[in-house]
């Protein structure tokens, strides 16, 4: 390879090939090699997944069809910072769905969205398994419990 | 073979090892309404419209994926069944456009022939969330239209299973779940080569062949099996015939060769027949300008300067360039022409291209 | 076509298509199958899902080359090179059927003598395949325990086309190959019946059934048939046929269904043979590049409007069923020669195609059994010796139509024109999978799909020659030139261009060269000089 | 010997095991003491780091434990850590104290938790400036720090040990015995709770048909949802004929309210990796899958060094402690699909596909991943299997009723005192779970129901209160025990909106494969939420629970046909709530926004404006000289003014 095309070479792709390669002929590689790639790119751009196809010789449709089934794909790029809210049934008897509309009014977006900052996105989760705390919501890796509408803004407040 | 005897409604049958409830059905003349099931393709059990009453079975299993046992007991129309059935039905047309009447599908619409056989009115459910996605007109052989789909996956296993290709797929899940290709990019734009395997086999109108839109419904259309005459694979096919036109080719399940599947040249390259490039009448060079002749005229001709030049040049000076593309019997009265009217053995055809 | 006749005896496909899905291995060589033959192809694929290995030999990375399990990318013309050097590794590693060999077959020492001249490492050379890649393939051919040979005009259309055949019967008989299910030598025919129309005696050499015009008691059959006497020589083949008519030999020709302007290689000869006639006439549905040289153009039907037969690649007879009337005044091919046969002064007397067919079974031994009425919408695959038979699914077993297969010591030899400093691209011609040769252009719908030439090169050439994707360029040979539109892509190999034939408007036969094979007098459509350049 | 730290390093030259020269006494060896280790110093220091690993009475050491868990991860125990090793070496006890992470002690709410061994000593709530006091007071002084201990609020008492909390008194650990007591990334603290014992003895004392002949002795069922006899299941898959057999163990508890399979594998992984090897020798396999959801990122972890330590010390690999068993376990981390916890789903999910279930049969006893035959079982099944097999099927059968044997672990969670995980033998009465263990409702409010075993199961009544929890007393009950989420519901919750909010969720999650479940729950959340809107029909009733019946007879998987539940279990007890929101356009929970209003009383009113402060969506406006006002428009219907206000000026219609 010359030296101009060196350059131009995205250390994302160099990655995403040492990953293809590192599954390349082994069975049930597609949904590990589409979490390495969003752990890599942050979300799944097309052509990541038009590649990732032909590195494993999988239809780009059925990669497409694997990408969209599951909560965790995402195909759209994800914002600064992921604000999971638990609706898990503590949460929702506890009040989760007035702590989460209290939010979506704050943020101006609904489930998936992306704020047009890009400062958050905002996820609806099922249980994130700290029932005990209900309800609770995550940004990041930092659960918050215990929560109430009145506490969101301040929360919030903290994230750049 | 071992043999099972079974009883459906009521009568006693005899299977061999190995059948489904649906097959067992279809082989005693038992109607089961299917829209998932292809006996080529797969069977997914999602439709779940073939469900059937089997004594000591908990739930309303699906025939098609049921296997026969001895001594078991099915019943095909009960109440139980036939109210379910109905309610699928209706759970399908809640989420269906009603546009029937221009559908291309009319007339052999698997899911309007059991809606009718079960009496929905399309009423249930009215009012609640329908599909608006976007008709796919991408390209001149296959119209999409999403929101006639009933996601019963069979133009996906016919694009995997028959054709090796995969272009299609679901995409998203529950509610929201589609059938497309990747990214839910419009045919054009994906690898499809137009096949239309999947046309062949969507029971409903959310694939149609574009070429028959508005041009014949299917009881007014006559379906001659026919040999296709684009490559040396020789596929079989329904030439659709309206009006002495031909206006499109169906599969023809029994083709020897290829059952239902086709590439786009013997599906869709059929409008070549009714070209306006077709010569119609025979011609004849003036002065360098073709004039229409008739037939008397352009064969006296013919058989005037072939005499003449064999009389004076000798039969090998005429030769003759017979046809890959004729049928046999042609090629054989092409090649006699020339042996024993004219006396020549100059007679070859491209046979390499 | 000629190369199985000689080894086997028979020319035709020995296996049949529904075999494919069920194959173990299958050798594709010289086959863009899933373009060229795309219902074969499909059950290629459908072969690989269900676990069939795949070896692809092709200088393009076809469909199939991506999901082979070894994929040879030869240089185009060193197929016998390339296939004697797999023969060389079987024969190394005593993978051949020696049993099969013994019994089946006919002198293997003169080739293996042969086949020892091609070392791998020679071979890689030749080829520009790696040793490891040719290894592979001969142990999956080889250590199979059934595996099907496919090939089509890749491996015909070349000057040494029937010694390309020959090889590829060699290698079968080899590993004992053939006679069996799923085990055979097939060649994919290009044309709906070109089978047909060689088993109907479409050939200057043979009458029906393959039976020698020069055998004096193949003529008393005829003779007695058709009650004329019949001429001993042998005619023209096509190629003949244009330099007759330039040398004036030939005065008059009669073309039926055919387009030898567009088709034949280098198209200028062909267009100055045709001119030089004193008569022609030609038979079509469309007025074709041909028919309008012609003196008087007769109006043809197309399949649709009449009825016969058509034999298959797998030597299926099946039936064409009229759906409509001819348009227009056009009259059925088979209606206008008898008509035109009466004017000549010998009755045509055929009432209906099947009468015709009756007398084809009566004097071709293959058909012998076949009637339109036994066809109905299962034809009848030959040979069908009598009105009992159920037809041939595969050939050759037990025993060859010659009796013993004869192994061919092969030479390899480079094609007749290769890229030089003038002319530095080998052009590659073949189909694709939305046009079938010409007439296809005159389906609207697959026009608009698919309206123009996209000529396919390299990215290295196209950069180096500053040529970007979609733009127009010029193509020369020495025998003319044409333009066309360009697409860079990967799956022609640095150093070719290749085009299809179906586009009037850059008519590749312009280019192409006209020296043929020897035997066949195929035309070396796959292998010629050329020289772009940006327009 | 001096270099030797833990009981994992090279010693004596007697010891010959490696992963390649494996030594068939090694799990005995691990836990019952040097065997063969003949150097008397080797056998000294093994015999002490044994009994340090133990705690047991003797020791010189106390060990500071410091629950991991995600709870108390949250709340900032690993800090906590930091601080205490800190505080130790500044006090000098560096010598005679240690700090260990565990797992979960399932009293998240009361996180983070500290114990003090060997006393026991139960703090809760610990916060980083109470360190210094819990060195000084307590493992200097010896003297409780009496404001972390846990309060009962009912009793007004402190629990001085974790056995003393209620919250435990009756709790029966079995499956969570290790959870909170071992360090979980330590393979020696498995060895020294007896682990492996169990395994050692299946592979080495017992055929694999007896193995599976004890499992179905002991009477274990599938923990995960209907409650399949494992023992049954296993011999299903042995049955099977193939070359090439698997183990999954299910690790994606989805299940919205469940934690349980977490905190197992958080806190205890090897007893899941066990479980997966007694069943695979059983069965005759020789790869095992936990398919874990990514969720859990630090279960994943846990279990990953899990593995890499059984692997190292060759409980995993070939030829595992001399027998010719060879056993290999990956993980597949799960990427967020409720339906994967269904078997067919799942292992289409490893294999690469979508999560969508196939029809049965074949079942994947017979035909699982990738063709082969597999057993399935789920993290919580796995980890009860090593105790059947260290104390044996009859000791394990002791536990529960005549049909449900040993303990369930129940996330109890919701409207209830004490949330948690709780571990009690089958057939515990309801009233027990809630009242005892859970401490009664919170707020002083009134019990209104039960919701038992998540989106697939159902809501009971406060009549049924004293039915003994077990499989099958709650499927009659129209419940089940599922995975073991048990939601406490009281008066203020609006029943309609639970069926609403399960059916929310089903249809979310639905694949979209088969027509009843993708069509049918769609059409069965819109009715519910024409309910909970006011703008029910009196014939919803009835097209719901026809819709119910179809979707539950035909649908293709387990989440189709159980995701009526909520809603039938609602309309079986608690109609009434349905007719009124339909008839009266009222919501007797006060719970349902659409139904709600909130108004001001402005002669109750102060004009503090404590309401207008707190609103989340500033929707109150006012000041001293106006009346405060909410705009009704724009109100989300949270009750922050109503809670906020003093005077009751804030009412709710």
């Amino acid at each position: 390879m010359c030296e101009l095309c060196q350059d131009l070479i995205d250390p994302k792709e160099t990655k995403l090939a040492e990953v293809l390669a590192g599954y390349a002929g082994r069975k049930g590689a597609l949904i590990p090699v589409l979490q390495k790639a969003q752990e890599i790119y942050g979300y799944l751009p097309a052509d990541v997944l038009r590649r990732i196809g032909r590195g494993l010789k999988i239809p780009v449709a059925r990669v497409y069809g694997v990408a969209t089934f599951y909560a965790q794909f995402r195909l759209t790029p994800m914002g600064q910072n992921v604000l999971r809210v638990c609706l898990g049934t503590a949460c929702h008897v506890r009040g989760g769905a007035k702590v989460l509309e209290t939010i979506e009014q704050e943020l101006g977006v609904k489930d998936g969205g992306t704020t047009e900052d890009q400062r958050f996105t905002l996820e609806i989760v099922a249980c994130i398994g700290a029932c005990g705390l209900a309800p609770t919501m995550m940004i990041n890796d930092q659960v918050y419990g215990r929560l109430a509408p009145d506490k969101v803004a301040g929360i919030l407040a903290q994230y750049e | 073979m071992e043999w099972l005897t079974l009883t459906i409604d009521g009568r006693t049958v005899s299977v061999p090892k190995g059948t489904t409830v649906l097959q067992a059905c279809r082989m005693n003349n038992i109607p089961i309404p299917t829209l998932c099931h292809d006996p080529e393709l797969t069977a997914t059990g999602s439709c779940r419209l073939c469900i059937v009453d089997i004594e000591g079975m908990r739930n309303l299993p699906p025939s098609c994926v049921t296997q026969a046992t001895q001594g078991m007991v099915v019943r095909t129309q009960t109440e139980k069944v036939r109210d379910a059935r109905k309610t699928i039905l209706e759970l399908l047309v809640a989420n269906h456009p009603l546009d029937c009447m221009t559908c291309q599908k009319m007339g052999s619409c698997d899911l309007a022939k059991y809606a009718y056989e079960y009496q929905v009115t399309g009423e249930a459910f009215a009012g609640g969330e329908r599909r608006h996605l976007p008709i796919d007109d991408s390209n001149p052989f296959i119209l999409r239209d999403p929101n006639k789909c009933i996601l019963c996956g069979k133009c996906i296993r016919a694009c995997e299973e028959v054709q090796g290709r995969g272009v299609l797929d679901f995409s998203h899940r529950g509610f929201n779940t589609q059938v497309g290709p990747a990214f839910d990019l419009p045919y054009a734009e994906s690898e499809c080569v137009f096949c239309g395997s999947c046309v062949s086999v969507c029971p409903v109108g959310a694939l149609t062949e574009k070429q028959m839109a508005g041009q014949g419904r299917p009881w007014e259309v006559k379906k001659v099996q026919t040999t296709c005459p684009f490559c040396g694979t020789g596929c079989n096919f329904d030439l659709n015939v309206k009006d002495g036109k031909v206006i499109g080719v169906t599969s023809n399940p029994e083709a020897p060769v290829n059952g239902r599947a086709l590439c786009v040249k013997g599906r869709f390259g059929m409008d070549m027949i009714h070209s306006p490039n077709r010569l119609t009448t025979p011609l004849i060079k003036k002065d360098g300008e073709f004039v229409e002749a008739s037939w008397d005229e352009a064969l006296s001709l013919v058989a005037e300067k072939l005499g003449e030049i064999k009389a004076q040049y000798g039969a090998d000076s005429i030769a003759a360039l017979s046809s890959a593309r004729c049928t046999n019997e042609e090629n054989y009265l092409m090649q006699k022409f020339m042996r024993a009217v004219i006396g020549s053995n100059n007679v070859d055809h491209c046979a390499r291209t | 076509m000629a190369g199985l006749a000689i080894t086997f005896g028979s020319g035709a496909m020995t296996n049949s298509i529904n075999e494919i899905p069920h194959s173990q291995v299958l050798f594709v060589i010289g086959s863009n199958t899933t373009e060229a033959h795309p219902v074969i192809g499909a059950k290629m694929k459908q072969a690989v899902a269900n676990g069939a290995k795949l070896i692809v030999i092709d200088p393009r990375r076809i469909e199939l080359a991506e999901i082979a399990d070894v994929w040879l990318r030869l240089r185009p013309g060193t197929d016998i090179a390339l296939v004697n050097g797999i023969m060389n590794i079987i024969l190394a590693n005593g993978w051949e059927d020696k049993e099969f060999i013994a019994e089946r077959t006919e002198e293997f020492d003169k080739f293996r003598e042969q086949v020892q001249k091609f070392p791998p490492e020679v071979v890689s050379k030749l080829t520009g395949v790696p040793v490891e890649e040719m290894a592979e393939a001969a142990r999956i051919y080889a250590t199979a325990e059934r595996a099907q040979i496919f090939y089509t005009l890749g491996i015909t259309e070349h000057t040494c086309g029937t010694d390309n055949v020959m090889t590829m019967a060699n290698l079968a008989m080899l590993t004992g190959n053939v006679g069996k299910e799923n085990s055979g030598v097939n060649p994919l025919r290009g044309q709906n019946n070109v089978q047909g129309a060689c088993d109907m005696g479409a050939l200057p050499n043979t009458f029906p059934g393959y039976q020698n015009v020069t055998s004096p008691t193949a003529r008393a059959k005829f003779e007695e048939a058709w009650h004329v006497p019949l001429n001993p020589k042998p005619g023209f083949m096509i190629p003949d046929m244009f330099e007759a008519a330039i040398s004036k030999d030939l005065r008059a020709m009669y073309i039926m269904g055919e387009d030898p302007v567009l088709t034949d290689a280098d198209a200028n000869h062909v267009r100055h043979g045709l001119e030089t006639l004193d008569f022609l006439v030609v038979q079509n549905i469309f007025l074709s590049e041909t028919a309008k040289l012609a003196d008087v153009v007769l109006p043809g039907a197309s399949f649709a409007e009449k009825s016969g037969t058509f034999t298959n690649t797998e030597r299926r007879v099946q039936m064409v069923n009229q759906a409509i009337e001819p348009l227009g005044r056009a009259r059925t091919d088979w209606e206008i020669l008898c008509e035109l046969a009466g004017r000549l002064g010998y009755s045509f007397d055929y009432e209906s195609p099947a009468e015709i067919m009756e007398e084809i079974a009566r004097l071709t031994p293959q058909y012998a059994g076949i009637s339109f009425g036994r066809l109905g919408t299962q034809g009848l695959q030959w040979p069908v010796p009598n009105a009992e038979h159920p037809g041939t699914k595969f050939l050759h077993e037990g025993k060859f139509s010659r009796g013993k297969g004869l192994f061919m010591p092969i030479e390899y030899q480079l094609p007749d024109e290769l890229p030089d400093d003038e002319y530095p691209l080998l052009l590659g011609t073949g189909r694709k999978l939305s046009h079938y040769n010409v007439m296809t252009r005159n389906s609207a719908a697959l026009e608009s799909y698919s309206p123009e030439e996209l000529a396919e090169l390299s990215p290295e050439d196209a950069r180096r020659l500053g040529i970007k994707d979609g733009e127009r360029i010029k193509v020369a040979s020495r025998r003319g030139e044409l333009e066309t539109r360009i697409q860079v892509t990967d799956r022609v190999p640095p150093g070719m261009l290749w085009m299809t034939l179906h586009y009037k408007e850059s008519p590749v036969n312009v280019l192409t060269n006209a020296a043929y094979d020897k035997v066949t007098k195929t035309y070396e459509y796959k292998v010629c000089g050329v020289k772009v350049e940006k327009l | 010997m001096k270099t030797m730290k833990t009981l994992l390093d090279p010693c004596c030259g007697r010891c010959t095991h490696t992963p390649e020269t494996p030594c068939r006494d090694y799990v005995r060896c691990q836990t019952e003491g040097p065997l063969c280790h003949d150097d008397p110093a080797c056998r000294m220091e093994r015999e002490r780091l044994l009994r340090e690993l133990k705690t047991e009475v003797g020791s010189q050491k106390q060990a500071v434990l410091f629950c991991t868990g995600t709870g108390c991860a949250s709340s900032g125990s690993n800090k906590l850590i930091e601080i205490m090793d800190a505080e130790i070496k500044k006090a000098g006890l560096d010598v005679s104290v240690s700090t260990r992470p565990t797992g979960c002690h399932g009293f998240c709410e009361q996180g983070p938790i500290v114990i003090i061994e060997p006393a026991k000593t139960f703090y809760t709530r610990v916060k980083a400036e109470d360190i210094p006091e819990i060195v000084a007071k307590d493992l200097v002084g010896g003297e409780r720090v009496e404001h972390l201990l846990y309060v009962d609020p009912t009793t007004g008492q402190a629990a001085t040990t974790y056995a003393n909390a209620p919250f435990y008194a009756k709790q029966h650990r079995i499956v969570l015995h290790n959870c909170g007591h071992i360090n979980p990334e330590r393979i020696e603290d498995y060895f020294a709770q007896d682990g492996y014992r169990g395994f050692a003895h299946a592979l080495q004392d017992m055929k694999p048909d007896e193995v599976i002949e004890e499992v179905k002795r002991s009477g274990l069922r599938g923990r995960g949802g209907a409650g399949f006899p494992t023992g049954l299941k296993w011999g299903l898959c042995r049955q099977s004929a193939g070359d090439k057999k698997y183990i999954i163990c299910n690790a994606d508890e989805g299940d919205p309210g469940a934690f349980m399979d977490r905190s197992v594998l958080e806190g205890d992984p090897h007893s899941v990796l066990e479980g997966m090897m007694i069943a695979a020798y059983a069965i005759g396999a020789d790869e095992g899958y936990i398919y874990c959801r990514a969720e859990y990122p630090l279960a994943i972890k846990r279990l990953e060094i899990a593995i890499k330590q059984a692997e190292e010390v060759g409980l995993l690999g070939d030829n595992i402690l001399a027998s010719g068993f060879n056993f290999r376990i990956y993980i597949k981390a799960g990427a967020g699909a409720f339906v994967c916890g269904e078997e067919t789903a799942l292992i289409a999910s490893i294999e690469g596909k979508r999560g969508m279930p196939k029809v049965r049969p074949p079942f994947p006893a017979q035909q699982g991943l990738w063709g082969k035959p597999t057993n399935n079982n789920n993290v919580e099944t796995y980890s009860n299997v090593p105790h059947i097999f260290r104390h044996g099927a009859d000791w394990y059968a002791g536990f529960g009723t005549e049909k449900s044997k040993g303990t369930k672990i129940f996330a109890l969670t919701g409207k209830v005192n004490n949330t948690g995980l709780v571990e009690v033998p089958m057939g515990m009465s309801l009233r027990e779970i809630i009242f005892d263990i859970g401490g009664g409702i919170l707020g002083g409010k009134k019990f209104k129901a039960v919701q038992i075993g998540g989106p697939s199961g159902g809501c009971l009544p406060e009549s049924l209160l004293d039915l003994p929890v077990d499989y099958d007393t709650l499927v009659q009950a129209g419940a089940m025990v599922g995975s073991g989420g048990l939601v406490v519901l009281d008066e203020t919750t609006c029943m309609v909106d639970i069926a609403r909010y399960f059916l929310n969720f089903t249809q979310k999650e639905s694949c979209g494969k088969c027509t009843p479940c993708r069509e049918g729950t769609k059409r069965m959340l819109e009715i519910l939420v024409r309910i909970t809107n006011g703008e029910g029909k009196e014939e919803d009733i009835e097209t719901l629970e026809k819709l119910a019946g179809v979707v539950k007879s035909t649908s293709l998987c387990g989440l189709g046909q159980t995701a009526p539940n909520p809603v039938l279990a609602t309309l079986k007890y608690f109609r009434h709530e349905y007719e009124a929101h339909i008839r009266d356009k009222q919501c007797p929970a006060h719970a349902c926004s659409a139904l709600l209003t909130y108004t001001i009383d402005e002669e109750k009113c102060k004009k503090c404006g404590l309401c207008a402060k707190n609103c989340p969506v500033k929707c109150i406006t006012g000041d001293k000289n106006t009346p405060y006002r909410i705009d009704a428009s724009a109100c989300i219907k949270c009750g922050t003014c109503m809670e906020k206000c003093k005077f009751g000026a804030v009412v709710r219609a």
